[in-house]
């Protein structure tokens, strides 16, 4: 095992986790506000992969494809907000479960309704394409480094948006108390959509760049969504700073644990047995994780009130 | 007579009117219909217990009704292959007798919850709800990869499992084994919700620190709750196999948990019928609208939203107005 | 006038002849039809419609549902059909863990059933049924004939990648039963999986001379295009399902040059072939899958064998099935004793024609090939 | 003088840098009710969770009937005799005004783990708390759910509740909070004959009931207990006057 190698899946698991991190920040920020589960968060992640991909077809530009996911996601979690998310806030948290759930399943059908049963092509920019060499003999990936990129430039901008701006500091006094931001005159409406337009762009976004990894289908958000709700949990539900945390704890894990498990056992049970048992065991090691941590940690990492 | 309870015993009687009409008209399926009713509907009053009385919202009951239908599925398949299960302290050949494997259905399902909800109950809101479907998924994913069993492909049953003096290969036969047993949990549930271990489990859902502040710790009655209803799901997951004649992962994934969540909340949360309003009508849709059309599930979307917009409290609550506790 | 002519005329050669005349079937066809699996099942409906068309057979009546991939699904849906709608046959299941949970009970309750996709091993071997008859493969050949491939090819180093599930066991060992080089990476990957970064990183640092992987659906769109993203040059080789006309166009042009086993390929020269591609892209302006291949011949041996008894009378058809007297887009086919095909496999490779990524065969790896569990079958 | 019922040393609790328990220690005696006063903020109710079990203190004994219950759950001290009522009411609002009390009651006759006897039609746990609400003056509102009763017989009930435990010290956490002069009056009254059942340690803002009830009486300011003694030596207090009562020496 080289030190490229590991240098490499190290990255690998950072690049997962800061794809991680885009999904749940959109899902914590919208739970902290507005005390919202949203199961339909992976619908976003997947009109912000289906948009891109559609938009980079007709235009030939990946670019204005991710400018469109972002819009796309955005205008549909506008337009989700307003006429059904809005009406959840009062309710307990297994109306909005139930609510979010039919969410799910109008988007996944409305989108194959709208784009057929086939997965859809969507490629890494030119300009993206290629590796860079790092040192220890590494070579990785351009897109997947850009994709660190965004993601930090990501949370930096949320930290930026939520400590210095006077939507931040609505939003960080919506956290605390409801009616005190009524009182300063804010209207919580358009705050509470614009929140969750804001979260459905990252999840637009999430998709959007990964769909160029992958594959850009019907479904595609829902693997995601559990793995976004993990990360959020391990974090503290409501804490960027925790779904930044947890995402790359996330990403981490899974990544060095599928690769190094399998190796782990094979020296036990050899080749094939080993390998299934270790991936077998790697398959289940983020939920091993997340029970471990809130058995001590019952509110994950950093949770967002004391 | 209360209102609700004319309209429980109303769906008490359309469940069991379905398959006689079924017969007599000579449409068998409808019996096959009305038996997954019936199963869904047990499956969701074990969850019932522990979401509805007190207040656990356990996204992760899955992994109990799979392991019921595990439980059933390799129990019958040693008993059927005449290979020993383990062979020591004693020759251990499973079992096709369905009274058995309901018990080691339950058993399995109880023991396996017992420690998953003491690690989960340490947790509360939504933390509790994603912990429970943390321990499912590993549940799910350990199904998947272990060979044994089939992983993936799932286990088939291949003659359906017997019980002692009925032939329950006949349709109409097993409905009334599914539904005598749907009534016994019902019974049970009733029991419990007023008894005193059940106005300890609802004080707790209403208000935590009341229930501590008058010396009962809510761990314990919580613990037990999630155990008992794991217990029931775990049941009807041995009856779904026998049903389907067929366990997969499926059964265990995290899909069919918001299933079962569903229900409860389609027909009315904490009421005693819901989670029979809830299977009929939920079993119903699906067979309805996938007969209509490919695009059912967009629809089924739809009703759902309409429910949880327009018809708060579900069926029953729509029907019999706001729950009235004594 | 012309239908009482028929009408006696049918009558006569009943009476002449003693055979059982075109009796009204009825298909019940389970298939995917919603979610993420979709575009294979609905390549399959299409492939069996058009080949009823084609045909022209009216007597052959089709009833269709969704079963969203869900297993217990496809056994109430199994069900309803057997018992509400009373169909003589089912046929249209995609997924391996789908047709192991339908098909027992289907065959158990008299009925017949036809595979257009799908052949776990358990159903070729000891549980195999006398009216259960796979049209499309057996699950492992498509990997026995690329490992065959690999070590005719003499290729020392492989490297193979699978889910780890039972279909991709069961593909890795199939490979592995005809390829004896070196394996210098075998790694099993969770099922649903979409990012292989982990996976490509340890291709890239095998040294292997090339990777064999079996990821179906959207797991190979995304493993092909992560892979070929990441500049790891050593060529890429699987079985058709992971460079099937439905998702080469996801994939793009990172498919080109990968080789891929097959039992049936666009450019097959034959009759039936031409005449399927030609009308399929007619009907559905897209090429067809494999998939849809496969459909459209387990439509056209249900037409021949309809022709030639009456499908109440279980033995008859059953003979009639078996006999296999269709002409197979895959040119030449036949069952073996466990009712699985005996056939010709091909290795294609991804080209591009015009604008469009496609396969054409670059070699045979197998002739009359069946499979490795009809000895266990006990008919 | 009687051993002490509930005894407090050296109680200290801190938030970040907030010293909400700053060394306090008081003691309850058979009989007495005995008043914790302090403004705002002095720490009152943070004191009373400790004890009651809600917080735990960072360092410090509770010793209660000889026992030091300081490991102890909330349920567990409860079980052991501590009633306890909450400065805004906490109950279960969909049960009504009887099964409230009846929860308590059912505490106290031991186990919880019973599935099957309907609680309704069992006479040992109603006519106990049906009892408890007509000592209270609830019995009227019996079928009532909690949460439609007013605020008035809400504190009643948290009362009641306490009542049922048949505990062997009352921590009362304001209970004529928002009640208004006639009900404080009464609420007055029917304290003044409970400390015979058992000892209060009482939290109350109205000047008029803890002169009227107190036996003792301490004050607490930011965490400190600056004075403990009778009514008059309170009243006479310099430093109280000044910390508390607000008067210019």
């Amino acid at each position: 095992m080289s030190t490229a190698l590991i240098i490499e899946q190290l990255l690998n698991g950072l690049q997962f986790g800061v794809m991680l991190f885009l999904m749940a920040a959109g899902l914590t920020l919208i739970f902290g506000v507005m005390g919202l589960i949203n199961l339909a968060h992976g619908s976003f992640y997947m009109i912000g992969a289906f948009a891109c991909a559609a938009v980079a077809a007709a235009t030939g530009s990946f670019w204005i494809g991710l400018a469109a996911s972002l819009a796309a996601a955005a205008a549909a979690g506008t337009l989700v907000e307003v006429a059904v998310i809005r009406r959840l806030y009062d309710r307990d948290h297994l109306d909005q479960v139930l609510a979010t759930f039919a969410l799910i399943l109008i988007f996944s059908e409305a989108t194959r309704w709208l784009f057929g049963s086939f997965p859809l092509y969507l490629d890494i920019p030119p300009v993206l394409a290629g590796a860079v060499a790092l040192p220890g003999g590494a070579h990785y990936q351009l897109y997947r480094l850009a994709i660190i990129g965004i993601g930090v430039l990501v949370a930096v901008g949320l930290y930026y948006l939520i400590s210095r701006t006077r939507l931040g500091m609505r939003i960080r006094a919506g956290e605390s108390d409801r009616e005190m931001i009524a009182a300063l005159g804010v209207d919580i409406g358009t705050l509470y959509t614009m929140v969750f337009a804001l979260g459905a762009a990252l999840a637009g976004l999430a998709g959007a760049l990964v769909g160029a990894l992958q594959s850009v289908q019907v479904g595609m958000g829902e693997p995601v969504l559990i793995l976004a709700f993990v990360v959020i949990v391990i974090g503290g539900i409501g804490s960027i700073k925790g779904a930044l945390v947890g995402a790359v704890l996330v990403g981490l894990t899974d990544t060095l644990g599928r690769f190094l498990l399998p190796k782990l056992f094979t020296v036990f049970l050899g080749p094939a047995d080993g390998a299934t048992t270790g991936a077998a065991l790697a398959s289940m090691l983020i939920y091993i994780v997340m029970a471990l941590i809130l058995a001590f940690r019952p509110k994950g990492l950093f949770p967002a009130t004391a | 007579m209360s209102r609700e309870r004319a309209i429980n015993l109303l769906l008490a009687a359309l469940l069991l009117a379905m398959p006689l009409a079924a017969l007599a008209l000579g449409e068998l399926f409808y019996i096959t219909l009305a038996t997954r009713m019936a199963i869904l509907a047990l499956a969701a009053v074990g969850l019932n217990f522990a979401l509805g009385l007190g207040g656990l919202v356990s996204f992760g009951h899955a992994a109990f009704f799979g392991i019921g239908g595990y439980v059933a599925g390799i129990l019958s398949s040693h008993a059927f292959n005449q290979t020993p299960m383990f062979s020591w302290p004693f020759e251990f050949f499973g079992s096709d007798q369905m009274p058995t494997l309901w018990l080691a259905a339950m058993l399995i399902s109880a023991l396996v919850a017992l420690p998953i909800g003491a690690i989960s109950l340490r947790t509360a809101g939504v933390y509790f709800i994603m912990i429970t479907l943390a321990f499912a998924q590993m549940i799910y994913y350990f199904a998947i990869s272990w060979p044994a069993y089939g992983g993936e492909d799932g286990l088939s049953i291949v003659v359906r499992n017997s019980f002692p003096g009925v032939n329950t290969a006949v349709p109409l036969t097993f409905f009334l084994v599914s539904y005598v047993l749907l009534l016994a949990a019902l019974a049970l549930f009733a029991l419990v919700r007023d008894s005193r271990f059940g106005a300890a489990l609802q004080a707790g859902r209403q208000n935590e620190t009341r229930l501590a502040a008058v010396g009962i710790a809510p761990f314990r009655i919580r613990l037990a709750a999630f155990t008992i209803s794991a217990a029931i799901t775990g049941l009807a997951g041995a009856l779904l196999a026998d049903l389907n004649r067929f366990v997969s992962p499926s059964m265990l994934s995290w899909q069919m948990s918001g299933e079962l969540i569903v229900l409860i909340i389609l027909g009315g949360t904490g009421r005693l019928f819901g989670p029979v309003a809830g299977a009929m009508l939920f079993v119903l849709f699906e067979f309805v609208l996938g007969g209509l059309t490919e695009r059912w599930q967009f629809f089924l979307g739809l009703i759902l939203l309409g429910v949880v917009l327009f018809a708060r409290g579900g069926l029953i609550g729509v029907l019999a107005g706001k729950a009235r506790h004594g | 006038m012309r239908k009482i002519f028929a009408a006696g005329l049918l009558g006569l050669s009943l009476a002449t002849s003693g055979l059982a005349y075109a009796e009204p079937v009825k298909v019940g066809m389970i298939t995917t039809l919603s979610g993420g699996g979709a575009g294979l099942g609905v390549d399959a409906r299409d492939g069996f419609m058009l080949a009823l068309k084609l045909a022209g057979d009216t007597e052959i009546e089709v009833v269709t549902e969704d079963d969203a991939m869900k297993p217990e699904l496809a056994v109430q849906i199994a069900d309803k059909m057997i018992q509400s709608d009373q169909v003589d046959l089912l046929t249209g299941i995609i997924w391996s863990n789908l047709a192991m949970a339908v098909v027992p009970n289907a065959v158990a309750q008299g009925k017949f059933y036809l595979s257009p996709n799908a052949g776990p091993s358990p159903l070729a071997g000891a549980k195999c049924h006398e009216n259960y008859f796979n049209v499309a493969y057996q699950n492992d050949n498509f990997h026995e004939a690329m490992g065959n491939y690999a070590q005719n090819e003499g290729i020392k180093k492989m490297f193979i990648l699978a889910p780890n599930y039972p279909a991709g066991t069961d593909s890795l060992n199939g490979f592995k039963r005809y390829y004896k080089g070196e394996l210098v990476g075998e790694v099993y990957t969770k099922l649903g999986q979409t990012d292989y970064a982990a996976e490509i990183a340890q291709i890239r640092a095998s040294g292997a001379d090339s990777v064999f992987f079996f990821l179906p659906g959207g797991m190979g769109i995304a493993f092909v295009k992560q892979y070929a993203q990441s500049g790891v040059g050593i060529p890429l080789m699987g079985p058709g399902f992971s460079f099937s006309q439905d998702v080469l166009g996801a994939i793009g042009d990172a498919a080109i040059g990968a080789k891929n086993s097959a039992s049936w390929s666009k450019d097959l020269d034959n009759e039936a072939n031409k005449t399927f591609v030609e009308a399929f892209q007619k009907e559905y302006n897209r090429l067809p899958s494999v998939y849809a291949a496969q459909a459209y011949d387990t439509a056209n041996l249900i037409v021949s064998a309809s022709k030639k008894a009456s499908v109440k009378d279980a033995d008859a058809f059953r003979a009639a099935l078996k006999e296999a007297q269709f002409d197979s887009v895959r040119g030449k086919f036949k069952f073996n004793t466990n009712n699985h095909p005996i056939q010709d496999l091909y290795v294609r490779e991804v080209v591009k024609e015009g604008d469009v990524l496609t396969n054409k065969i670059v070699g045979t790896a197998f002739t009359d090939h069946g499979d490795a569990y009809a000895e266990q079958c006990k008919m | 003088m009687a051993e002490p019922v509930l005894s407090i040393r050296d109680l200290r609790k801190s938030f970040g840098a907030l010293k909400a328990t700053d060394g306090v220690s008081l003691d309850l005696r058979p009989g007495e009710i005995h008043a914790l006063i302090g403004p705002n903020g002095a720490g009152k109710t943070t004191l009373i969770h400790q004890i009651a079990g809600g917080i735990t203190p960072d360092s410090g004994e509770i010793i209660f009937l000889g026992e030091d219950i300081g490991a102890l759950g909330v349920a567990a001290r409860a079980r052991r005799g501590l009633g306890r009522s909450f400065q805004i009411s906490s109950l279960a609002p969909e049960f009504s005004a009887l099964r409230n009390v009846m929860l308590a009651v059912q505490s106290r006759q031991g186990s919880s783990f019973r599935f099957f006897r309907p609680v309704m039609r069992d006479l040992s746990l109603t006519e106990p708390a049906m009892a408890m609400l007509e000592r209270t003056g609830l019995a009227s509102r019996a079928n009532v759910p909690a949460a439609e009763l007013s605020h008035g017989e809400r504190r009643q009930l948290e009362i009641a509740i306490a009542l049922a435990l048949g505990p062997k010290a009352f921590l009362l956490d304001e209970p004529m909070a928002g009640m208004g002069p006639e009900g404080s009056r009464a609420l007055t009254g029917f304290l003044d004959g409970l400390r015979h059942e058992a000892p209060i340690l009482l939290v109350e803002h109205d000047m008029d009931a803890v002169f009227a009830l107190a036996d003792r009486i301490s004050v607490l300011v930011y965490g400190r207990i600056i004075a403990t003694g009778t009514v008059d030596e309170i009243r006479g207090d310099a430093e109280v006057r000044r910390a508390y009562l607000g008067e210019q020496p």
